[in-house]
């Protein structure tokens, strides 16, 4: 493959710039779904771009775990989130759905904290 | 999930953090760009091509991997292992998400499977002479067990206890055992004999690739297969 | 292979051991996780055993080296034990197997906890002892992804909401450090042609690749490390985990980071003469005051003793600015110290986790009588606590010394005052809660028995820091193998 | 300048997007997926300066690294979402509590 010529420029440069692109659209998309779907086109992208870069052993590893295996694992932990219970992802002052004593509790350490860690004391 | 983020206050950290960033890319930036001409030292390209005929296979990749820096590659099998351990550590406690498959995809299962299995035999064998290796092909081997999963497939539970374990840890344990093997002929950890170094190499591919294939599946597959412990 | 004297000195692969037999238990006990805790206990007294075994050799024949695979640099990997590494290996060692005996009894009544427990806890056992005798940069990578990774899963362990947002953090910032390092790494090699340390050593020079690395590299290290103001990650995880995890965490596993970044310093950029080791000194005097501060705040015992974490690895970096003027008395009381800590940490957070235990909190001021109760525990607190302040006779106390000495010898009377006032503030944390350890407590305990191996655990831990207050030439022997410190204030001078 | 620093400037842009990502939300979905960006971004680094050889042709050693990097990121971030189920189902919500992103929101 020539890796010089204006054509191949033109092709890499385009390779580039929708790299990019996708990377800003995963990651700055609100929607969780949207962000992994683009996250896939990105790793497919970035396969393409390792065969540019003629390195095939990275883009087969790219293509079958960046690609493929990393979007189904986001895919099955957005549907595990669901499952779970995580639709709840707009901060309210009131919360129902679950005990308040998990988010009063203070993590960040800076002395109101109470109470011991739960495992701790169930064992 | 599907609910948008409240829109945010700006803080002076806000602000600010865009322009450290734009300064971090063009500092890294301007770098990369005094790398560009290639300098008195660039890469061991060279150094790799001489020493490539004392390896036992012909790809350079393969050889970096498994043979010059073959203790990088073990720990990273290990670093792989430890992620399964921890997945199974905290998705005891988690609902299991189990599949339903369509009529669709399990007919792409039966189509797919075969074939996937057959590239990853291929990548493992062209692994030590073209571009493949343990790596590629359990990546395949993995995508493979994640079809299968999707399918509505799991492992019969007499076999996810002890021997599941087993073909998890066999990359690791070859791999050891191989490296600790030269030491009895009075050479060096991980110093392959010279006449053995090819099938060797093979040998911890094959049970490498093995194990990380069933090591990808099995993170996929989050929760630990129930089995006799 | 030059001679057949050099090839039977140097093909010797024993050095690869302290890696391998944590390593090997960790498959063993993933393998037969029905016998997972005595695979665990065989293979962490081999780690002793393996590492002990190199120290006598080191001491007569100076440090080792060990190419992998017989490929030298910078094709192969190398492996090198001078003194540096061997205190760290031993240090390793030695805490290892005390929380690995209080861990056998701890997870003992919790088999599933205990199948995650054992080859995590050994994956972290290697990913530590192979990080200490890494000499490349790239494995130093792998290594710490190891440490790191290890680390979060156990501290998950515990599954509390605390825990497991601890965890979240702590993982989410190990892999952030990571990365940093990496792309560090990345741009060394391309600079060089080399991940291997000493020849980077040999080729280093002011490129401007050299001083984005640096600040990748010392971003992603200090991060991890927990060093102020980055620390924020630390009590929250240290605190939250089981009793022996946090052990691990505070005493082992923020050394193996710091380690990697004085190693960095020492080989690679410490020569370079960049004029940020005062910077690195005030940021270990704001760790020293603000961790002891937010210490004494603490109404918890693990957070304070967590806090106290952030305020000991302060004093780690005050040895920068006073290594400057060329005292390697400075590096010396910092890995004194960092040992010292090492031991008395873990002994804290094991008697503290024994109080746990026993009265089912750990709120300071409800601690009921305990020092009747667990008089043990107490006492490993209370002679931890003396090594933590700096008190003689105790490895604090000499480390302290050390940096004050070479601090007053160059008259840079600022760092002897940031040192004496942290002793003084952690002698403040550590007397609090002894003394309601001797009151009686509105809120009766729980009073859960504790074994006598958990108690005894700590104490040894305890004994072992005063130890090192005892018996000082030895160790500093032991630091000298291969003159670890020699090459940043050699090349400091013109 | 050649295509391949090219790809290794785009590297850059994906690791301080990534960055910038990982710090601004709160989201722990959002977080791993900025690692990964960020991973790729790296990568991308090693292999666009690695073609700087004589002969042309790529240097094998930071190929090695990559593939590794490859399977050792998956791993990564089969972790992180595991235990950002874990902590999901527990807290009830998909940002940690005191995280500086959420509290500016």
């Amino acid at each position: 493959m020539d890796l010089s010529g204006p054509l191949a420029w033109a092709i890499d440069a385009l390779l580039a710039l929708l790299l990019l692109w996708l990377a800003l659209r995963a990651l700055g998309s609100p929607v969780p779904l949207e962000g992994v779907i683009f996250f896939i086109g990105f790793g497919l992208t970035l396969a393409m771009v390792w065969v540019r870069l003629e390195v095939p052993d990275i883009a087969l590893a790219e293509a079958a775990i960046g690609a493929g295996l990393s979007g189904a694992l986001l895919l099955a932990a957005l549907a595990g989130l669901r499952k779970v219970g995580g639709q709840r992802d707009v901060p309210g002052p009131a919360d129902p759905g679950h005990p308040p004593d998990a988010l009063a509790k203070d993590t960040s350490g800076d002395g109101r904290s109470g109470s011991p860690p739960a495992a701790e004391v169930a064992d | 999930m599907q609910t948008r983020m409240p829109g945010s206050r700006s803080t002076l950290g806000r602000r600010l953090l865009p322009v450290l960033l734009a300064g971090l890319c063009g500092g890294l930036a301007l770098t990369i760009l005094s790398l560009s001409p290639p300098g008195p030292s660039s890469g061991l390209a060279d150094e790799v091509t001489a020493a490539l005929a004392q390896t036992g296979v012909t790809s350079p990749v393969t050889a970096v991997l498994l043979d010059f820096r073959g203790y990088d590659t073990l720990l990273e099998m290990a670093v792989l292992l430890l992620a399964l351990g921890g997945v199974w550590s905290l998705v005891a406690h988690l609902p299991r998400i189990d599949g339903r498959p369509g009529i669709m995809l399990d007919r792409l299962t039966r189509l797919y499977l075969p074939l996937m299995l057959v590239v990853a035999g291929y990548l493992l064998w062209a692994g030590g002479t073209a571009p493949g290796g343990a790596f590629q092909s359990g990546a395949v081997l993995g995508a493979a067990g994640v079809v299968l999963t999707l399918g509505g497939w799991r492992l019969p539970p007499r076999l996810a206890g002890w021997p599941l374990r087993l073909v998890l840890t066999a990359g690791l344990v070859i791999f050891i055992a191989v490296g600790l093997l030269p030491i009895g002929f009075g050479s060096l950890w991980l110093d392959y004999p010279r006449a053995w170094a090819g099938g060797l190499i093979l040998l911890i591919e094959t049970t490498a690739s093995l194990s990380i294939g069933a090591t990808l599946a099995a993170l996929f597959l989050g929760g630990q297969p129930r089995g006799d412990p | 292979m030059t001679s057949t004297l050099e090839a039977a000195l140097t093909a010797r692969s024993d050095l690869i051991a302290p890696v391998l037999a944590p390593l090997v238990g960790a498959l063993l006990s993933f393998l037969l996780r029905r016998w997972a805790m005595p695979i665990g206990l065989i293979s962490i007294i081999g780690l002793v055993l393996a590492v002990l075994m190199l120290i006598p050799e080191a001491l007569a024949t100076g440090p080792r080296w060990l190419a992998v695979g017989g490929w030298e640099a910078p094709l192969g990997i190398v492996l090198h034990a001078d003194g540096l590494s061997l205190a760290m290996l031993f240090m390793t060692a030695a805490v290892g197997l005390a929380i690995s005996l209080y861990a056998a009894v701890y997870f003992h009544d919790q088999p599933s906890r205990a199948w995650s427990f054992w080859p995590l806890w050994l994956l972290l056992l290697t990913g530590l002892t192979a990080l200490f005798l890494a000499a490349d940069i790239f494995n130093l990578y792998v290594t710490l992804e190891l440490l790191g990774r290890a680390a979060a899963a156990l501290t998950a362990l515990a599954g509390g909401a605390d825990a497991l947002v601890g965890a979240m953090r702590y993982l989410l910032v190990s892999l952030l450090g990571s990365l940093a390092y990496l792309l560090g790494v990345a741009l060394l090699y391309h600079a060089y042609g080399t991940v291997d340390l000493g020849l980077l050593a040999d080729r280093i020079a002011g490129l401007p690749a050299t001083w984005a690395a640096l600040g990748l590299m010392s971003a992603g290290l200090l991060l991890k490390t927990a060093l102020f103001p980055l620390h924020f990650w630390l009590p929250p995880a240290h605190s939250n985990a089981p009793a022996p995890v946090s052990a691990a965490l505070s005493a082992l596993v923020v050394k193996g980071s710091f380690y990697l970044w004085l190693r960095l310093w020492l080989e690679l950029f410490g020569g370079l003469g960049l004029g940020v080791e005062t910077f690195l000194g005030l940021l270990g005097a704001g760790a020293v005051i603000w961790g002891s501060l937010q210490a004494l705040r603490q109404t918890r015992l693990k957070l304070l003793v967590a806090y106290s974490t952030v305020a000991q690895i302060g004093y780690l970096f005050l040895a920068f600015p006073l290594a400057l003027g060329g005292a390697t008395t400075a590096w010396t009381g910092a890995i004194y110290l960092a040992v010292s800590h090492a031991l008395a940490k873990a002994a804290m957070f094991l008697a503290a986790g024994n109080l746990l235990r026993f009265g089912g909190h750990d709120r300071i001021a409800d601690l009921d009588r305990v020092v009747q109760r667990l008089p043990l525990s107490i006492a490993a607190f209370a002679l931890a606590g003396v090594s933590i302040m700096g008190l003689p006779p105790s490895g604090g106390f000499i480390g302290k010394w050390l940096l004050l000495e070479a601090a007053l010898s160059q008259g840079r009377w600022g760092w002897a005052l940031v040192i004496l006032l942290g002793g003084v503030l952690a002698a403040t944390y550590v007397f609090k809660v002894l003394g309601y350890a001797f009151t009686q407590s509105e809120t009766p305990h729980r009073a859960r028995p504790v074994p006598a191996v958990m108690e005894w655990a700590a104490l040894s831990l305890a004994a072992s820091a005063i130890l090192l207050g005892l018996i000082v030439a030895p160790p500093l022997a032991l630091l000298a193998i291969g003159e670890p410190f020699a090459m940043a204030t050699g090349a400091v001078g013109p | 300048m050649t295509p391949a620093t090219l790809y290794a400037l785009t590297g850059v842009g994906l690791f301080a997007i990534g960055l910038y990502a990982f710090i601004r939300h709160a989201h722990l979905l959002r977080k791993i997926l900025a690692f990964n960006v960020m991973g790729s971004g790296v990568f991308l680094v090693l292999i666009g300066l690695a073609r700087r050889t004589p002969t042309g042709l790529t240097d094998p050693v930071p190929q090695a690294m990559v593939i590794t990097g490859i399977v050792v990121a998956v791993a990564a971030t089969a972790l992180a979402l595991s235990l950002m189920l874990r902590v999901v189902a527990t807290i009830g919500r998909t940002e940690l509590p005191d995280d500086p992103a959420r509290r500016a929101e």
